[in-house]
């Protein structure tokens, strides 16, 4: 049988794969927001983890509601996306950096 | 190994190899193909969990949908291939430390020490009887009846970013004035203009 | 409102009304300034006159509960310490207004403002009974001074202000900490519930430094004080005469008022310290002031130095205690009172009258000048009496706390005394070597032979200030005299272990 | 399976705000859709009017018994009628303010306005939330918002590259805030706070279950320290203060506090309350490194935009401090911080705006110089403002930092407050930068106030509190406290 | 009586008010007539005191007026004590400055600053009454200050003159180098006696006796720090180095302030605290000591030097040291009688002096005069008195108390008192060789005066004469008359104590009867050493100022060495100025510009501040503004936390096995 413990550590595995997407892509900002997806979907994974073992659908109507937040996200990160693309023509990160210090 | 288990494991291989892909693709498009990958992955994961409903909303929603936007998207702007060139730089080195550190420590803690079989044992599979849309859905409209408007809300923010900030005011749209068409008289469709003759400026 | 809210808020409130008399209206806001501070003042004697010295025991009491969460009062009242204060504020007040009247062509009405402000802001630290409203007092008279400093101080003013600020916000931060801690053990700010409060060696040596932090900051002892030198030389007159004259003081009355009877056993146990660093202040600053070119500078040193005697006088009590003998403990308390007021008079004069020079020539560097006597004798007069008395010539306040001070020192211990006499020597030094190359002499710039005499209201100042340091040094008595129950008080205080 | 589930409607009037404030969102933005530009005035008049009727609503339910609505998932508590009401308040001083920015700046949209509402209704779902799911779903309807309203200057680089940035850490940030109410949902088996309480409370907690309820709130406080801008998940915060219009910097450096406050105080006290000695060192490295490096690096700033956000870096350091003391008059001290934190806050951005006129943005701290002399009222206000800040009394933010510090020392972290007043003297300093600008230098541009009367007053009145409420402060003290 | 001692005092100081804040309205005239007034008010007062006390033997008044300070069981008053010692310096400076108030008229009548000068003289003799009549330590600190002040002022009265501007500094500072340690003295007095009152201090000596501080004798302690007070005030070396500077002020004051009466207030205190310096033979010792160098180490600089004061100035140094002298070796009254006799004929030198300066417009060059004999005859009489009584010419003033105090000196037997009776004697030729040297070359030989001044050289006014004649008269003869009451038949036994043990005072009595008092004394005198010492000195002075004036100069040009020594005055200017003041403005700048703007405020409290921006600026750049930056910050930051609340802290959730 496969334990709880896997499918938290295949999240947590998810989980890190998308943060270290996060800060070695640099390339542009939708890879970015992928990687937010990626996170997202490993915590999805726990919460279905968890509402199996427990018997408990409440993790599984988190996920639910998780996905639709993840849904309304992106459509914002693509739309100040666009706005980027339209200010700068270009979407790299490395261009914005006009804020610092 | 149990079929489960091998389930588990080839999808788990899918899921996070198909992770990898995406982190490290230089193209965006192929990037958001390994995602919908990874996505299906982990539905896979989800339905061996008992988790029908939300996996198909997953595939359906998430790769039907959002997916699709982030296609469309990268295709409008034209970004897919021309200004990506990686560059990885110094900090993938550094970054697969601290993930390979975080992933032993939360390895640690989510171990089977913790969660286990012999700590949490697996429940009994559901019967065929079994609906999780209808466990779902019935909870979604009672005890969960707030979250859900506020789901709502979060949509019609969405809607309202989304059109507030990509929408153009006014840009290409030609309007029609009914009641400007009725009152309109003559002399706001003919001007007559004077011109100098050109013999005067001849001379 | 009684009589001692009264000092205080009025002050306040009155300068709130002359900003809004405004700047446009200068001679109105100058006027109303004036009247209201002369108001405070006559107002302020009744404190004297109505003060009853056989008690050490706070009077003019008033007390309304203020933030009742932590059982902070509106609590204020005077005894013989800090009654001489107040007085001593509201007098120096008057004059810094008057001395501000033509000079200030820049928004007068907000530079009155901002002294009445300060005014009663200063009244206010004498007059609290309560920690957190003395801190309150404490923190918000630097505001106007920062201010004052700020806007119409000299070239450096920037950095002076800013330094003067800073140094004494850090410095009185620990105190709060400190308070703090005490009402968490004690459960009240009352400082008179804090004198009983009882502390164990650890704690009191805690809480003796942050209070000697800010305290010291503010006197300003030798290695805090270099703050001062700036704030004073780029104040405009007013601001260098109410920081020497009054501000200082409240590092002083800190130490009179917290120090010695909070945390009496580590007064005991680190009063070599201190008295070391004042023996430095005196004798160490009083070379340093010797050989500085500017003449505000110099006062300023000068006032360290002076100061020094204050901090000398008040540490110096245990050792010269004696169980059969207080006198010299009581010797170097008192004198270190009327070292505080008689500074107050002389540090106030002396930049007057450099103020007087730089409103003239608009330079404070002693070589600008050189026998301007032949074109101001009045004011050299003037002048030269404040430099004696600032050398500590007797006959004038000066030598009054200074006197009594040494003589205390000499009871704790020889050698302190064999220091702090040095200022006799080095003090006339540098007061008379300044004397000596600004007044006397020929006259080397021509632009001094231009000078002019004072003027009625130069005159005005210069001749009350004249009359307080004579009156003060041939018969300090009344002074001295409403002192004494407190002091015998505050003797027993800080003599009694609280261990 | 729960089938007893029961509505009651007449349970709903506890929500009565919420239901009213999200209807009139949806009245706005209809009537937005319908209104010419010579009318868009009417949308802000409504936005004022639904925030004062909430308001109003919110006052009305103060000292209403706790109650539990929709299936534990929504509380009405005094901390939560209070709350609302100081944000309704604050929601509204900021809308007077912005209408002044938006006007000169042509930024002056319907959208703004509701997404503001949407947002403020983010806040009070947070504000109320009594289970992780609708704290989670307030805090996305805030941040969506955010998002959306920084980007609304679409045509600013700054504001995009700002928006930009808050939405992909915010984005982090959520993820991994969900991953820690994940880890706690896995262990106690409930979204509830009550349930999670009670679970976090049980003194027979075995060791894998303290284990994972940690493991799980050490990213619980990754979320909640991102909201609230601390050290070191504060990275946002400057940049997100200087790129954004900065009426919208003034809207997030304000309100959005309150309710960040809020959800620290259903998560980690109301849930996990009992588990205050494993998060108070955390919290308490985190509040010192937000004091020190919010003082310290301010310091450095030209931009008073950035600079204020590091100021608020290190008032939110403070604010911190208040909850590592684990005792109710310690939070007290944190609440009553962060809504004086708030009233200066939004008086500072106040004359930023104030000064703000087509083309100029007072933005600089070279841009205030001589301030002092061309509109003196107004430089008096910021001159109290930053002492304030600055800790000074008699004004409020001296009473702020004195009863933190007062909680602090209680609890016997002497050392603590000591590090922390050393960091106030240090912030003091730029906040006396300002000052130096504009009382201490002279002006080199003609500096002058457009700002409609409305304005002015409400200004003035701000700030003119900042000093009254510090002469009086008991009152707000007594009301914090009586929060707990 | 209190009102007329309070009189005494006050009448003088109401003059300088007036004087002083109403000069210029009053005008010359009538600011001199209200000055003399009251210093004349004073004198008759004065007269009437010494005979109430001295000859009518009064009781000793011993009142407080006013309370100046009390504190705990200390009191300190002002107040009068008025005993015989203070009756006789009561007329002496009473008198002396009643000359000198005269004399101002004539002397300053071109001067602009006429009615201040009056104004400040008056003040002395304010000052001075004070010192005299106090009746305890804080009012004769005082009066010993105030008089420095008006000496200070007056040095300096022509203050365009940068070199009088040096000298009145440096005579304040050197004086108060004396107070420095005269104000220890006084507070070790209290601290061991608890009181400042003379009286209660004399009475409760004993409590001081064999008490020790700084490994002596706390009386000698005691004694000597106030005799450092002494020192500064009455010019004892090293002290002495401003008094020579004075004489920058104008010539009233030198014979007023720097001759007759301030200076010797040193001498006075010392006797006034006879009780305590009793106690100590080691205190006494140094005081001799120190006496007996002034005395003839100065005098020698008597001789080289040819400014007409400056002689005057270096003999009255010279003198004073012979009065401490006699202070050491307890003949305090002997002290005070030659401190009488002095302030006389050192007026008288002075006025003198000045009227030779007056008349020769302002030039004081000894070298640039000569043969004034015949123009100034009243000058060159009066002047002729006061050198004789000055050398001690047997039968005038000087003779009596000079040879008082040789012999005093003779019959002592502290330590070291044959070495000091040994310069004493030869101090006597020294006198009289400076002396008639500077006379001879003034009023003799002939004349080197420039032609110009030749032609309006003439006597002075009246003004300045009658000061003259009235002081030649007590120069003559005041010795002669006080000698036997003064120093044998009480007349200051009230206020002086003498130990049994030091047997000077009752030796040189029998003496003196043995001599057959005081007209025995002058024929008795051929037969004495000092007697030929001071012939030889005239003799001597004769012969190379008159008789062979290139002596002069073959014996500085043999004695180059000496000379040297003598004109750079032993180096003590050049010392004080290199170590002194030089030395200590480079301390100051040093302590100014290394430790106090350097180390603390430029390391210390810029330097912090400093380190603040640095580390501000050190921090800032992890804001690069790049996104992946912030999200690799917080990632790590999320590192460190969760390792840090697993494997650290107080409660670390896992413990890790190997």
């Amino acid at each position: 049988m496969v334990s709880l413990s896997d499918y938290l550590i295949l999240s947590a595995i998810i989980f890190c794969i998308g943060l270290v997407g996060i800060f070695v892509n640099r390339t542009n900002i939708i890879t970015l927001l992928m990687c937010v997806e990626l996170i997202l979907v490993a915590v999805n994974t726990n919460f279905i983890a968890f509402s199996h073992f427990l018997g408990n659908e409440a993790g599984q109507i988190f996920v639910f509601f998780i996905l639709t937040v993840a849904a309304a996200e992106v459509a914002i990160g693509l739309a100040i996306l666009t706005l980027l693309f339209r200010n700068k023509g270009t979407i790299n990160v490395d261009v914005t950096n006009s804020l610092k210090g | 190994m149990t079929f489960d288990q091998i389930l588990f494991y080839v999808f788990s291989f899918w899921f996070i190899a198909s992770s990898l892909a995406m982190i490290f693709s230089r193209n965006a498009a192929k990037a958001v193909l390994f995602l919908i990958l990874s996505f299906f992955s982990a539905a896979s994961i989800w339905i061996l969990l008992e988790a029908e409903f939300l996996a198909i909303t997953l595939i359906l929603v998430y790769v039907g949908a959002v997916m699709v936007l982030f296609l469309f998207v990268i295709k409008m702007l034209n970004i897919d291939k021309s200004t990506l060139r990686a560059k990885f730089a110094g900090y993938l080195p550094l970054g697969l430390i601290v993930a390979a550190i975080i992933i032993a420590e939360m390895t640690l803690v989510l171990g089977g020490n913790q969660f286990g079989l012999d700590v949490v044992a697996a429940p009994a599979r559901h019967g065929a009887d079994y609906s999780n849309i209808t466990v779902l859905a019935m909870q979604l409209y009672t005890t969960y009846v707030y979250p859900f408007e506020l789901a709502a809300v979060l949509l019609l923010i969405a809607i309202i970013a989304a059109i507030t900030l990509v929408h153009r005011n006014e840009l290409n749209r030609k309007k029609q004035s009914i009641s400007e068409q009725v009152d309109v008289q003559a002399k706001d469709r003919v001007r007559i203009v004077s011109i100098a003759s050109s013999s005067k400026e001849a001379k | 409102m009684e009589l001692l809210s009264l000092l205080i808020w009025l002050p306040i409130l009155g300068g709130g009304l002359v900003i809004l008399v405004g700047n446009e209206r200068a001679d109105t806001a100058r006027w109303l300034s004036v009247a209201i501070s002369i108001l405070v003042f006559v107002m302020s004697l009744s404190l004297y006159t109505g003060f009853d010295s056989t008690t050490h025991l706070m009077q003019f009491v008033e007390k309304a509960s203020w933030i009742s969460q932590f059982n902070i009062n509106y609590h204020i009242g005077v005894d013989g310490i800090s009654m001489p204060l107040i007085i001593l504020t509201t007098f120096s007040t008057i004059l810094v207004l008057i001395a501000g009247w033509e000079v200030i062509q820049n928004r007068p009405a907000h530079y009155m403002a901002a002294f009445l402000m300060m005014e009663g802001l200063i009244i206010g630290v004498f007059s609290s009974l309560d920690a957190i409203l003395f801190y309150a007092f404490w923190e918000a008279s630097l505001i106007p001074m920062l201010l004052i400093v700020g806007i119409w101080g000299g070239d450096n003013r920037v950095y002076a202000a800013i330094k003067f600020f800073l140094y004494t916000f850090l410095g009185s931060v620990f105190m709060l900490v400190s308070l703090i801690y005490m009402y968490n053990k004690g459960g009240s700010f009352s400082i008179l519930d804090m004198h009983n409060l009882s502390l164990t060696a650890t704690e009191q040596a805690w809480i003796f430094w942050a209070f000697f932090m800010a305290f010291a900051v503010k006197v300003p002892m030798f290695p805090v004080h270099t703050w001062l030198p700036d704030a004073h030389v780029q104040a405009p007159t007013g601001g260098s005469v109410i920081l020497a004259a009054i501000m200082l003081k409240m590092g002083g009355y800190g130490f009179f008022r917290f120090s010695l009877p909070i945390t009496p056993d580590a007064s005991l146990q680190f009063s070599d310290v201190v008295i070391a660093l004042s023996l430095i202040a005196i004798v160490y600053i009083g070379f340093v002031a010797l050989v500085q070119r500017d003449m505000k500078k110099l006062i300023a040193y000068s006032s360290i130095s002076h100061m020094g005697f204050v901090t000398l006088g008040v540490f110096a009590l245990f050792l010269a205690y004696r169980p059969d003998n207080a006198e010299g403990a009581l010797l170097g308390l008192e004198g270190a009172m009327v070292q505080m007021i008689s500074h107050g008079f002389i540090s106030a004069a002396m930049f007057l009258v450099v103020g007087v020079l730089y409103d003239r020539l608009h330079s404070r560097e002693i070589s600008t000048y050189g026998g301007v006597i032949n074109s101001m004798p009045k004011f050299t007069g003037f002048a030269v009496l404040f430099a004696m008395a600032n050398a500590g010539l007797p006959g004038t306040s000066g030598f009054v706390g200074e006197f009594m001070v040494i003589l205390g020192a000499v009871q704790a211990n020889i050698w302190y005394a064999v220091l702090a006499a040095t200022t006799l020597i080095v003090g006339a030094a540098y007061t008379l070597w300044m004397v000596k190359r600004v007044f006397w002499g020929p006259i080397t710039n021509p632009a001094v032979e231009t000078l002019n005499d004072i003027n009625g209201r130069e005159f005005f100042i210069l001749v009350t200030l004249a009359l307080a340091v004579l009156i003060v040094g041939v018969y300090p008595q009344p002074v001295i005299e409403v002192m004494h129950a407190s002091i015998d008080h505050l003797l027993n205080q800080a003599l009694t272990s609280k261990l | 399976m729960n089938n007893t589930f029961t509505f009651d409607t007449a349970s709903l009037l506890v929500a009565l705000p919420e239901i009213f404030l999200l209807s009139a969102i949806v009245v706005v933005l209809l009537l937005d859709l319908f209104l010419t530009k010579e009318f868009k005035q009417v949308t802000y008049y409504l936005t004022q009017a639904s925030l004062l009727v909430t308001g109003v609503l919110s006052y009305n339910l103060i000292g209403h018994p706790e109650t539990i609505i929709f299936s534990n998932s929504f509380v009405l508590d005094d901390m939560a009628s209070v709350f609302k009401v100081f944000m309704m308040g604050a929601a509204m001083v900021a809308m007077v303010y912005s209408r002044h920015y938006l006007t000169e700046h042509s930024l002056f949209r319907g959208e703004y306005f509701i997404l503001v509402l949407l947002s403020v209704l983010g806040m009070m779902v947070m504000v109320s939330g009594y289970s992780l799911l609708t704290l989670y779903l307030g805090l996305e309807i805030l941040s969506l918002s955010l998002y959306t309203l920084i980007a609304i200057a679409r045509k600013r680089s700054g504001a995009i590259e700002a928006a930009l940035k808050y939405f992909v850490l915010g984005a982090i940030a959520s993820g991994l805030l969900l991953y820690g109410m994940s880890m706690i949902y896995g262990i106690s088996g409930s979204l509830n706070i009550s349930d999670i309480a009670a679970f976090a409370s049980d003194t027979n907690l075995g060791s894998r279950e303290t284990l994972i309820i940690n493991f799980g709130l050490v990213f619980l406080v990754i979320g909640i320290a991102f909201k609230l801008g601390a050290v070191p998940f504060h990275m946002w915060v400057p940049d997100v203060y200087q790129g954004s219009p900065t009426s919208v910097t003034m809207f997030i450096s304000t309100v959005p506090k309150i309710a960040a406050v809020a959800m620290l105080v259903r998560l980690l006290i109301d849930g996990l309350g009992s588990m205050h000695a494993y998060w108070s060192d955390l919290f308490m490295i985190l509040a010192l490194l937000s004091i020190a490096l919010g003082s310290v690096v301010a310091l450095m700033q030209t931009n008073i935009k950035r600079m204020l956000a590091y100021s608020t870096i290190s008032h939110i350091g403070f604010i911190m401090l208040g909850f590592v003391t684990g005792v109710i008059t310690g939070y007290g001290a944190a609440v009553f911080y962060v809504l004086v934190y708030v009233l200066m806050s939004l008086a500072a951005f106040g004359v930023i705006i104030l000064l703000n006129k087509k083309g100029f943005e007072a933005e600089e701290i070279s841009d205030y110089k001589g301030l002092s002399k061309s509109s003196p009222w107004f430089a008096l206000m910021m001159l109290v403002v930053m002492l304030s800040m600055a800790g000074v009394p008699p004004f409020i933010g001296f009473y702020s930092k004195f009863f933190i510090l007062q909680q602090v020392v209680s609890a016997g972290f002497v050392t603590v407050a000591i590090i922390a007043v050393v960091f106030a003297v240090i912030s003091a300093y730029y906040y006396l930068q300002i000052i130096k600008s504009m009382y201490f230098n002279d002006a080199e541009q003609e500096l002058s106030v457009a700002a409609p009367m409305d304005m002015k007053l409400v200004l003035s009145i701000n700030a003119v509190l900042i000093l009254v409420v510090g002469l009086f402060p008991d009152f707000w003290m007594k009301l914090a406290l009586s929060l707990f | 009586m209190e009102n007329i001692y309070l009189t005494i005092a006050l009448a003088p100081l109401l003059g300088a008010i007036i004087a002083g804040f109403f000069g210029g309205m009053l005008g010359r005239a009538a600011t001199h007539t209200i000055t003399i007034l009251g210093v004349l008010v004073s004198t008759v007062l004065a007269l009437y005191v010494f005979n109430h006390h001295v000859l009518e033997q009064g009781a000793v008044f011993n009142q407080n007026l006013y309370t100046w300070m009390q504190i705990g069981g200390l009191n300190v008053s002002v107040g009068f004590l008025v005993d015989n010692l203070t009756s006789v310096m009561l007329v002496v400076v009473s008198f002396v400055s009643l000359m000198v108030h005269i004399y101002t008229i004539g002397y300053m009548h071109d001067d602009d600053g006429y009615t201040k000068f009056f104004s400040y003289i008056s003040l002395f003799t304010f000052s001075m009454f004070m010192l005299v009549m106090s009746n305890n330590f804080m009012q004769l600190f005082f009066g010993w200050e105030a008089v420095g002040l008006v000496s200070y002022l007056l040095i300096g009265f022509w203050h365009h003159k940068e070199s009088a501007v040096e000298a009145n500094l440096k005579a304040f500072l050197v004086n108060r180098v004396g107070d420095f340690g005269f104000l220890l003295g006084i507070g070790l007095v209290l601290a061991f006696s608890g009181s400042l009152d003379y009286m209660e201090v004399f009475s409760s000596l004993d409590k001081v006796v064999g008490q020790s501080l700084w490994g002596a004798d706390l009386i000698t302690v005691i004694c000597l720090l106030l005799f450092v007070g002494a020192m500064g005030k009455s010019a004892q070396v090293p002290l002495h180095v401003w008094l020579p500077g004075s004489m920058e002020g104008p010539t009233p004051i030198s014979a007023l302030i720097h001759a007759a009466t301030m200076v010797t207030a040193g001498i006075f205190m010392v006797s006034r605290m006879s009780p305590m310096f009793e106690l100590s033979d080691v205190a006494l010792t140094v005081v001799m000591v120190i006496g007996a160098i002034t005395a003839l180490f100065m005098g020698l600089l008597g001789i080289v030097q040819n400014d007409i004061k400056k002689v005057v100035a270096y003999s009255t140094l010279s003198q004073l040291g012979y009065m401490t002298v006699a202070l050491g070796v307890s003949a305090y009254s002997v002290a005070i009688f030659h401190l009488m006799t002095h302030a006389f004929f050192k007026a008288l030198l002075f006025l003198g002096a000045g009227s030779v300066i007056v008349a020769m417009h302002h030039e004081q060059d000894i070298r640039k005069m000569g043969g004034l004999r015949k123009k100034m005859p009243i000058t060159y009489w009066t002047g002729l008195i006061g050198t004789l009584a000055l050398i001690g010419f047997p039968g005038f003033a000087g003779f009596y108390s000079k040879d008082m105090i040789i012999e005093a000196v003779h019959f002592s037997s502290l330590p070291y008192a044959d070495w000091v009776y040994y310069a004493v004697v030869a101090g006597v030729f020294i006198t009289a060789f400076y002396s008639l040297r500077m006379f001879f070359i003034v009023f003799h030989g002939e004349s080197r005066v420039d032609h110009h001044t030749e032609e309006h050289l003439h006597e002075s006014p009246a003004s300045i004469t009658f000061p003259l004649i009235a002081l030649a008269i007590p120069s003559a003869i005041i010795g002669y008359l006080t000698i036997d009451p003064m120093l044998f038949n009480g007349w200051l036994d009230n206020a002086i104590t003498v130990d049994a043990a030091h047997k000077s005072m009752s030796e040189i009595g029998q003496l003196f009867n043995d001599h057959g008092g005081a007209l025995g004394m002058i024929s008795h005198a051929v037969f004495t050493v000092p007697f030929w010492m001071m012939v030889g000195g005239v003799v001597t002075a004769w012969m190379f100022s008159l008789y062979r004036t290139q002596w002069a100069a073959w014996v500085q040009s043999k004695f180059q060495g000496i000379n040297y020594i003598l004109e750079s005055l032993y180096g003590f200017d050049r010392f004080n100025e290199i170590v002194f003041v030089n030395g200590v403005k480079k301390l100051g700048n040093l302590l100014w510009k290394v430790s106090d703007a350097g180390l603390i405020d430029k390391m210390v409290v810029n330097g912090s501040a400093r380190l603040v921006g640095f580390v501000g600026s050190v921090v800032r750049p992890i804001q690069t503004g790049y996104v992946y930056h912030y999200a690799f910050f917080m990632i790590f930051s999320l590192l460190i936390i969760l390792t840090w609340a697993l494997f650290a802290g107080d409660n670390p959730l896992l413990q890790i096995e190997f």
